[in-house]
């Protein structure tokens, strides 16, 4: 990905999506937070997209700041006034040095790896083909998925049911 | 297990577009249903009661005008009627005749924006305001003709009206009367098959006939209540026992059946106007009175059916050209009265059809 | 298709933009074209939809002038045809106040933000067969994740307000969105399942080829289209969140001035780009058997979009609200099982269709015959299975009596 | 200079690490929920990007990992807001600190 459109592309998308993360962990209202945090996913869809994932980048858009986000809001105003701060806890300072830990190792992984890099074009499109892998090759897994969805469905229902 | 949610507070009013005018409603919600409903009135009150104590009789007129403003000639009437009573005076059988079509032609006008202001309460986006307007406007029309006002008409004098009705009056009249059906049939195509209204109204609201007599409700809310009550029937006044109409009253008692009962009065308002304006005798209109009436002392109460409800003027006379004691029973205010026991448990939406079904007007509430 | 592809040729803008970025290509640096072509497709969708909204501003008060038995604006210019600049004047120049406890950052992005689904709807709209910003292969699948963005701007004004009509008017939008969304993309498979693409060009393309319209094949799924995306655009008579009579202006209470013509605009922009959906997937697009050779096909599109948006004033000016747990209700109760009934049949349809190797001409007029069939039969059976024939639900009229003192109250009338 | 798949990993753990502490530090339980959210997205990152870059160009098995992991996250995210009620109701309170009736 050489060319200056894909490069700025990344950089632009990738600072937004870091730095709304930030934002996430800075602000103090919750609210804000979840802004940010909408706004990172959308970051994560436009590097979606300069990966030529165009299926997967709208459906990250359907699905993260469509529909996660707003049930994110929805709990969010469903509990009370004093509740929506953002602050740590106690485990701030360890929470901290793991996290950072995490980070270093993942990153010095995936930089000292040889990853064995094809050479190779992005893809022309992918909607079929996932289709297409989603009912054959990866069949069972699509079902399960389904019987997930069903019964975290029945089970949000069940824990949430006044009676 | 329930959900534990802090109570709050919504301020429907005093600006909001729904309360016509300046009412406030402070409904306590627990999450979307109302617990309690608190009403706040007063910011129109003008004082007419007392102000009224410092003016002759015939002067007090116009401050009736502008108690319904919507409803000027049944204002009108009702208190004229009360000074009557106080002097014994009889009032010609041609002015006594007009003032029933007058007051006919105003419970049309009036009904017509009760209807329509209830189905913009619905969510209606003006159409059928727009509409019964179209017809409030003919009537309206007629009322300048005979005595140069649309609005405050001031028109019912003691002693009958303060004119006759010009030449050009009865076959305008006329056509309007022969009119007004098709017009009414038109409303009922709108509204009255509509499944949006009959859902939204349907069962909400209810006011149960004891709590609607117990309140002392009167008119289209009483009515509608299933209580066969019309003072026209009850206690006529001026010719209404010379003229056939029906009562319509509901059965469930809820907003679409005050709904239905305004409806259907306008037809049978049409009715007594067909019979009114073909009996409409010769002669003259009223009697003379003296400018400054010193009726003697004693007190009289005169109610007619105004289109809100039982409207009522309490006069004490002690001799002088003034009123004592000026009082008004006015029916939106005492037809407001139930309204907490009829919103609770419901939701806002709820309460705002509620109070629309109920058919204020602020300027008689606050006074 | 024949066209002569230059690009003096009015029939298809696209030509000359073509010619105009080709131009560019050979002339400038290898990005100069994809900017360019950014820009011009940016620009005409805004122009189009400003010129759009100042028209229909006009004339939809108009309309519902003649609905409502008044003239609607005539003062200002001829027939008052200048009435929307007048407004647009108006707002402009009045005083956008920010309420002293809001949120100022969330306050001021929310009506910038809120138009901005509205016009991204139309990058993938094709105007004609060349006129189309990014023919996305996705297309249906944007337009679907772009509705459903439209609830963030929407809650984020409702929320900073501070204010609890406007929060009401938020949560409401919110809620409303989440459930219709399920019924418009279940519609909206329909079309796929048949077109067997979720290209918009190819949707118009297949609805070319094969002579009809969606409409014939998934009257059902327009329908339920037709209501959800009535309610995604959030007017009369499905604007449960800006409920005048009830919670006073919804989310946008607290606006004024250019912020809340913001919002007034992202909501007939809104409108524009659920219209054109349905002119595209369901109406055939651009294409009107063979006429688009004669006439622009952009015009045939227009005249489309603009008569499904007439639809939404007529609407307006006739239909009462529902209440918002009826509203919920009624996607949940009525739309979604009817839409995931119109999903079964459909498929059912296409697999008969693909495996059977049968001939479109044969079978494409016995399934519109069927589908209309069931649709009918489906909302009848439905509305029966609500209870919609229960006593209370029917119309009635006031009881009338001579005689007074009785209490009629519980009988039945 | 181009960019490469490590630019890409480097976001991806950038984002993880962002989301471990917020998951681990915050108080409130939506909070938390929001931290796993963006480790999720992280993972997403990743996948996305060796597919286009490691895998053959006909195998979109990265892709259908996304979609499985989105899927899995919208469950997710039902049910622990589901969860965060609950304990809100029982407990008039989503602050992790004070929900401590599971000792050790």
């Amino acid at each position: 990905m050489e060319d200056v459109g894909s490069i700025v592309a990344f950089w632009v998308l990738s600072v937004v999506t870091v730095g709304a993360a930030l934002m996430v962990v800075a602000v103090r209202n919750l609210i804000h937070a979840v802004l940010f945090l909408i706004l990172s996913f959308i970051g994560v869809a436009g590097l979606y997209i300069t990966l030529s994932a165009d299926f997967v980048a709208i459906t990250q858009i359907l699905i993260y700041a469509g529909a996660i986000s707003v049930l994110i809001l929805f709990a969010v105003m469903l509990t009370p006034r004093a509740a929506r701060d953002n602050a740590e806890t106690f485990l701030q300072l360890p929470g901290l040095v793991l996290a950072a830990l995490v980070g270093v190792t993942v990153g010095a992984i995936a930089l000292v790896t040889d990853w064995n890099e094809a050479t190779r074009g992005p893809f022309s499109e992918t909607a079929a083909a996932i289709g297409e892998a989603l009912l054959d090759k990866y069949v069972l897994p699509f079902e399960i998925a389904s019987v997930i969805l069903l019964a975290a469905m029945v089970g949000a229902i069940v824990l949430v049911r006044e009676d | 297990m329930t959900m534990k949610s802090e109570p709050f507070v919504v301020n429907v009013g005093p600006q909001h577009p729904s309360t016509h005018g300046v009412f406030r409603l402070r409904l306590t919600m627990d999450g979307e249903r109302i617990v309690d409903a608190e009403m706040v009135m007063g910011y129109l009150h003008r004082s007419v009661e007392k102000l009224a104590e410092g003016r002759t009789y015939t002067q007090n007129i116009p401050f009736t005008d502008r108690l319904d403003y919507l409803s000027a000639m049944s204002n009108n009437l009702a208190y004229c009627m009360a000074v009557e009573k106080l002097m014994g005076i009889e009032v010609p059988e041609r002015g006594e005749f007009l003032r029933v079509i007058m007051a006919e032609f105003q419970r049309i006008a009036n009904h017509a924006m009760a209807i329509g202001s209830f189905a913009m309460e619905c969510g209606v986006w003006f159409t059928p305001l727009m509409w019964m307007f179209r017809d409030r406007e003919k009537i309206l029309d007629l009322f300048e003709m005979t005595c140069g006002a649309r609005l405050t008409t001031n028109y019912v004098r003691i002693g009958g009206v303060s004119f006759d009705i010009p030449p050009e009056f009865m076959p305008a009249a006329t056509a309007l009367v022969k009119e007004l059906p098709e017009r009414i049939a038109e409303y009922e195509s709108l509204l009255l098959e509509n499944e949006i209204i009959l859902v939204r109204s349907r069962d909400v609201g209810v006011l149960p006939p004891e709590l609607a007599i117990a309140a002392s409700t009167s008119g289209p809310v009483l009515r509608g209540s299933g209580v066969m009550w019309d003072i026209r029937k009850a206690d006529p006044y001026a010719v209404y026992d010379r003229l056939d109409f029906d009562i319509p009253v509901g059965t469930r008692g809820d907003c679409y059946d005050r709904f239905l009962v305004r409806l259907e009065e306008l037809r049978q308002s049409v009715r007594i106007l067909e019979q009114a304006l073909d009996m409409l005798p010769d002669g003259v209109a009223s009697v003379e009175v003296p400018l400054a009436l010193r009726p003697p002392a004693g007190e009289a109460y005169a109610r007619i059916e105004a289109p809100k409800g039982e409207l009522g003027f309490y006069l004490v006379s002690d001799g002088s050209p003034h009123p004592q004691r000026f009082h008004i029973r006015s029916p939106s205010f005492i037809n407001l009265t139930p309204l907490r026991d009829m919103v609770v448990g419901l939701t806002i939406p709820d309460a705002v059809v509620t109070l629309g079904s109920i058919d204020i007007v602020l300027g008689e509430v606050d006074r | 298709m024949i066209f002569l592809a230059e690009w003096w040729d009015v029939r298809d803008l696209g030509n000359a933009v073509g010619e105009l970025l080709e131009w560019l290509g050979d002339h400038g640096p290898d990005w100069l074209p994809y900017t360019a072509s950014a820009l011009v497709g940016a620009i005409t969708i805004v122009v189009f939809l400003l010129v759009s909204l100042l028209v229909f501003a006009w004339l939809e008060r108009r309309l519902i002038g003649r609905i409502q038995a008044r003239r609607g604006p005539n003062r200002v210019g001829p027939w008052g045809a200048f009435q929307s600049i007048a407004d647009a004047i108006k707002f402009v120049t009045k005083e956008a106040i920010t309420s002293a406890n809001a949120d100022r950052w969330v306050f001021w992005l929310a009506p910038i933000l809120v138009v901005v689904p509205a016009l991204v709807v139309f990058a993938v709209m094709p105007f004609n067969e060349g006129m189309i910003l990014a023919d996305l292969n996705v297309g249906v699948l944007f337009l679907v994740a772009v509705g459903s963005v439209t609830a963030i701007p929407i809650f984020m004004a409702g929320w900073s307000s501070n204010n609890k009509f406007s929060l009401m008017g938020a949560m409401r939008e919110v809620a409303m969105l989440i459930s219709y969304e399920i019924p418009l993309v279940l519609a909206l498979l329909g079309v796929v399942i048949f077109t067997n693409t979720m290209r918009m060009n190819g949707i118009v393309g297949w609805q070319d080829e094969h002579n009809t319209w969606l409409i014939f094949l998934q009257p059902l799924a327009v329908l339920i289209y037709f209501i959800a995306g009535a309610v995604e655009i959030n007017r009369t008579p499905t604007d449960i969140a800006e409920a005048e009579s009830e919670i006073v202006a919804g989310y946008h209470t607290e606006y004024s001035g250019v912020k809340f013509g913001m919002f007034w605009l992202a909501e007939y922009f809104a409108g524009f780009a659920i219209a054109a959906i349905i002119a595209t997937l369901y109406l055939g697009g651009w294409t009107l058997w063979g006429l688009e050779e004669w006439v622009p096909g952009w015009m045939i599109f227009l005249v489309k979009l603009y008569g499904l948006f007439w639809f939404f004033i007529w609407m307006r000016g006739t239909l009462p609200r529902l209440r918002i747990d009826q509203l919920m209700g009624f996607a949940w109760k009525a739309l979604l099982p009817l839409a995931l009934i119109n999903i079964f049949f459909a498929g059912l349809e296409v697999l008969l269709w693909q495996e059977n190797d049968l001939a479109a001409e044969a079978v494409l007029p016995g399934f519109a015959i069927a589908n209309l069939v069931l649709a009918v039969v489906l909302i009848v059976a439905w509305a029966q299975l609500l209870g919609r024939g229960r006593p209370q639900y029917r119309p009635t009229r006031a009881r009338l009596v001579k005689e007074l003192g009785a209490v009629v109250y519980g009988e039945e009338a | 200079m181009s960019v490469e798949l490590s630019h890409y990993l480097m976001v991806g753990a950038i984002l993880f690490s962002i989301g471990l502490y917020v998951a681990l530090a915050k108080r409130n339980a939506v909070g938390i929920l929001m931290g796993i959210e963006l480790m999720f997205n992280a993972v997403n990152l990743t996948l996305i990007a060796f597919s286009r870059f490691v895998s053959p160009p006909t195998d979109v098995s990265g892709h259908v990992f996304v979609v499985f992991v989105i899927t899995v996250a919208a469950a997710e995210a039902a049910l622990a807001l589901a969860l965060a009620m609950v304990i809100y109701r029982n407990r008039e309170t989503i602050d992790i600190d004070k929900i401590n009736l599971m000792r050790w």
